[in-house]
């Protein structure tokens, strides 16, 4: 585990910590459901990859914004808090984030400033810019924080968005989580730089490669941007290199990788090590660590009774949220 | 009331806006200093500054998206799109983001975008820049599409494209900025979406068109007079919303349509129009109506081939007269 | 004759065409090693290599782009969209570029690109994954609109287009890939564009259908039976060059006519061919064609909401009903 | 003048001053006619720009393939050497490149490997990435060339294309020519880093900065990413620092800009200082180079000419084009 920086309060790293139990949690539980057929849609899973989401967000306010992707459990669980909704929309539900209109892939919370997940690979790039610049033009010090993956950073959105605000100095902190592969393709089949974090010097900002399976490596890169955001100096850059364990999506094949491959990097787990970090360092003992499993494990199961419990949206209002004045207005 | 152009109106009804309220800002190409290609962001830098009059870079999908996130959060963007040809470089940003967004996360969240720029033939710019977008957005759901034919109309409408919460794409026309009219001072000045106009009574005929079509219809009903036929003119003006009950209406008492655009013909507005006044009044009908547009042919550069693509007076007029049985 | 699915008819034109000739090849997300999403390409990284099947970067624009640049200078590349719904992101590349190019250039060159994929509702995929584009495709000149509803019309219609020389965009049903049907052997079999197919006989209405709203209208078809109404049920199969005559002369026979599809009712194709069959056969007509589509709303995760949104077997039923007065 | 790094025949060299002088012509004339009202449309000029087509086209044959702008009559002049049609498609007639059907912004020549200039800015360099593919695909040693301007490296194609090309190894050699504007925008206002040539980093391939003005600077770069992709090995991308003289367009009231901005860019007029090198290295007498403009003079006067005389294209005939069967296929 590479050192931090600064000093964190125990708060800040045992929340760190049961957020990613959450959202491992989370991801399993929802890859059972979906191998029992309680799901549809594709369901995208982001084990292995929750270090980002959970220390990300850890140092940011319900008024600064992200953005996510079609893998945008972790993102959002993370920038919410809020098992419940989350895991109610994956099931379609009345009480889900979007009230079973969006699923999987659109998870979003405006009040918590989750402007939402995308389908479209680098479609929530721009969107960020946007929210940085209403950031920016009413004067506050907030930053809006995209995620997105390797295979988006070949999008022309990446390049017009990294441009754009660096242009004009937006808050924006690009968080690129490289797990390696866009599908099925590895990044040497897509992508022309083997560090995606290089790209940042076309667009004159600073651009950071981090261990994605290292809470302190993302923190410190983190802490860098955010200062310079926060004091209106511009966008950053932050490559975090990742993997995730399951398949693309939840019938993937896996064709493309072997499972020494998979085993390799299951030995990184960020949880794992973050644990021993917290145990090694004293910050925190075997049992607290437990109890905090425990209760994580509980609340996804709370959070997947919930959804199961929950009622359907009605077909009769069907066309609710379409237009402000609700139906089509012809 | 004033006489104006119909590009000083939307300038002066964007400045109006932004002096209302300061949500409302602008980014575009060439916008700021040079004011717009075609004007109609003259002087807004010097009155409101860079910071909401914003030039962007050549991206048009990201200044579109960043609009569709600004509004998101509550800002209001006015959006320029310098040739609405570029539409189909901001298409995901528009069709999959800003007419999705409400929808996908639960009516949670308002875009009040506006998308605006200009089309059409008129400056002899070819292919890539004078086509004709408008029918193409009536078939996704989740945006609202405002055609204006006029000053007062492009003022008042864009007023309420401005102060409508969900995303607008309002669409200009080029050989359209030149044209004056009367537009009333009044800042509050506002034309509602979803009403047809009527501009012209008659009863022996219905003409649907709009922008140049608008013009066009009316000569058409000038030579149709003398030769004792008597049209109705009427401009649908918004195409989402689309007010088809004042169209039915008046062809209740016509009992013929002719629906006239400079968008192609297949699958352009009219074919709607003609569809749904044929569903509410197929019995008023004594004629299957007739749709008059351009061909399917990409736009030519050259001035007689592009006058030999879109449609002529003479071809409302025949149309016309087809549909009364008068060939 | 072999029994194949929707998807290997695919797959096997494709493979045919690519031993037939050296300047097919292919382009997309995942169509290598993967074999495609949906495995259209499965196999074919090891029959013909990576130089012919090509893995690209998510990067719409410019590999549907660098397909048209190929097939300028004589290849003829097969490009693949994963999702219809991305078609957005290369709007530029296939409206302004791949569309006008031999017009704008004269005449001068041809374009002999097929971009293919798969669109529709069937996999729970929400709103920007369950699009249908045929539409809005047909508005714009220059393109050839492709929709395969069996496997012999996936495998003959694929084979057309990668010999015509036009740009195609060629869409195929995502709920459609394990549907099986017998498909001809035959390396040379081709079904032509621009011939709609009576897939079933009747004389008291026309009901015009495609992809899953082909089964769905002879579905229609057996309840209407029952009660007495013989419906002949017609797939288009292409929608530019779209064959009304077969349509129109069914209507002249039944005097009704019905459309349905998928796509949003609002200026879905249904409508085209709904304004066109009233222009060629409205002294034929009994009623007014009732227009069947999706409501417009962006379509909802939610299987009971995505229910709500499609039409059903019931609505068909119903709009022929109604069509005939019989309600 | 920089040195050139190899010899250059005369022949070479006089067929760059020939051209130079050619396309400098052909716009004062267009201009002229634009005035006069015998052009319609929006007419965009490349003087002050003409080394870079003159220079990089030299070095090309029939069948290396270029693609073109909006601004791309230097391109179309230089890779057909053809100024009739050009300027026969400029007015729109018959007996132009493209029949009267593409006008200013679409000058293309099949033949000749202009696969056609462009009115969507960015809009070519996917286009070229296709034709160099399908030179890589028939093992040629042939090379696409696609010119774009500074403002067009903010386009999602520029990153898109730079990073396809790099991945496929393809024989593409981006030419950038930087004029310092879109439109009325300076590169200040849009692009986030000074140099365009910066942003090859991001795609693993070399960048090289050039003076747009000087015959030598241009053909050094261009001899370098010339080898590179006749030899498999891959794209370049050139920034070529150039200036236009004239407004963005024949309308333009250019309130972006000083005459003294332009003055000074004047001085560094390509031709001169290219005609100052012949002249002061002997190569050509002054007498020699009086002739060639003579004659350039007569060529243009008689592309006009021809242009004034040509037909009309037949309305009747609209459709002829549309598709390879002729007019709409229903
Ligand atoms: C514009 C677009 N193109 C293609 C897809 C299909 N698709 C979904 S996820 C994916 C791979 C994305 O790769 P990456 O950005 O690395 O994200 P990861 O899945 O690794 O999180 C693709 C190609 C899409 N959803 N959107
Ligand atoms: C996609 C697109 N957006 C905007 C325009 C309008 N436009 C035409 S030229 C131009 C400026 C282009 O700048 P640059 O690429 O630097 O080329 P230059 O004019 O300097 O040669 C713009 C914005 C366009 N034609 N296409
Ligand atoms: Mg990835
Ligand atoms: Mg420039």
């Amino acid at each position: 585990m590479t050192k931090p920086d600064k000093k964190y309060s125990r708060e800040t790293l045992l929340n760190i910590y049961t957020v990613m139990k959450q959202i491992r949690l989370f991801e399993e539980t929802a890859f059972r459901f979906f191998q029992e057929n309680k799901l549809r849609g594709s369901v995208h899973l982001c084990i292995g990859q929750e270090a980002i989401s959970a220390s990300v967000t850890e140092l940011l306010d319900d008024d600064d914004y992200i953005t996510s992707t079609h893998r945008g459990h972790g993102h959002g669980i993370a920038k919410s808090r809020d098992l419940k909704s989350a895991f109610a929309e994956l099931m379609g539900k009345q009480t889900g984030f979007c009230h079973g209109r969006g699923g999987s892939m659109h998870i979003c919370d405006l009040d918590k400033g989750n402007l939402g997940a995308n389908a479209i690979v680098g479609g929530g790039l721009p969107i960020a810019v946007g929210g940085a610049l209403a950031q920016k033009m009413r004067n506050t010090d907030r930053v809006t924080v995209p995620f997105f993956s390797d295979g988006a950073s070949n999008q022309g959105t990446f390049h017009e968005s990294m441009n754009l605000a660096s242009v004009w100095k937006l808050p924006v902190i690009f968080v690129c989580e490289n797990n390696g592969f866009g599908i099925s393709v590895p990044i040497s089949q897509s992508t022309s730089v083997k560090d995606i974090a290089v790209r940042a010097s076309a667009y004159d900002m600073p651009g950071y490669v981090v261990d994605g399976n290292d809470v302190f490596s993302i923190l410190n890169a983190f802490e860098k941007a955010l200062s310079r955001a926060r004091a209106g100096e511009g966008p950053s850059l932050i490559e975090a290199k990742t993997y995730r364990w399951k398949g693309h999506w939840t019938g993937d094949p896996e064709v493309y990788r072997t499972r020494e491959e998979v085993a390799a990097w299951m030995e990184k787990c960020p949880i794992k090590r973050f644990r021993e970090y917290l145990l090694s360092n004293k910050i925190a003992k075997e049992e607290e660590l437990d109890a905090i499993d425990e209760q994580a494990a509980a609340d996804v199961a709370e959070a997947a009774q919930f959804a199961l419990d929950s009622p359907e949206p009605d077909p009769a209002h069907v066309m609710d949220g379409m237009y402000v004045e609700g139906a089509y207005p012809i | 009331m004033s006489i104006k152009t119909y590009a000083v109106a939307i300038r002066d009804v964007l400045a109006q806006e932004m002096r209302r309220d300061q949500n409302v800002f602008l980014m575009g190409e060439d916008i700021a200093e040079q004011g717009g290609i075609f004007g109609c962001t003259r002087d807004l830098l010097q009155e409101f500054g860079d910071k909401r009059v914003r030039n962007t870079p050549i991206s048009e999908n990201t200044f579109v998206g960043a609009g569709v996130g600004a509004a998101s959060v509550g800002m209001r963007p006015v959006v320029e799109l310098m040739y609405m040809d570029f539409l189909y470089l901001a298409m995901d940003q528009i069709l999959n983001q800003a007419a999705k967004m409400r929808y996908m996360f639960g009516g949670k969240v308002k875009v009040p975008l506006v998308v605006r720029g200009q089309q059409g033939i008129g400056r002899g710019n070819a292919g890539q820049h004078s086509q004709s977008v408008e029918s193409l957005l009536m078939h996704i759901p989740g945006l609202k599409v405002v055609c204006p034919s006029t000053p007062a109309d492009a003022a008042g409408l864009l007023r309420t494209a401005i102060r409508d919460d969900n995303p607008v794409v309002f669409i200009e026309h080029k050989a359209l900025y030149a044209t004056k009219g009367e537009v009333p001072d009044d800042p509050e000045f506002s034309v509602p979406f979803g009403k047809s106009n009527v501009v012209r009574e008659g009863k022996d005929v219905t003409i649907v068109g709009n922008y140049l079509y608008l013009g066009k219809a009316l000569e058409a009903a000038d030579l149709l007079e003398k030769e004792g036929i008597s049209a109705e003119v009427i401009d649908p003006r918004t195409l989402v919303p689309l007010d088809t009950d004042t169209i039915v209406e008046s062809v209740r008492k016509t009992g013929r349509l002719v629906t006239v655009h400079e968008a192609h013909r297949t699958m352009g507005f009219g074919t709607e129009i003609a569809a749904q006044v044929t569903e509410k009044a197929f019995k008023y009908l004594d004629a299957p109506p007739a749709r008059v547009g351009a061909k399917m042919c990409t736009l030519p550069f050259n001035l007689g081939l592009e006058n030999a693509v879109v449609p002529q007076v003479a071809d409302i007029v025949e149309a016309a007269k087809s549909v009364l049985y008068r060939m």
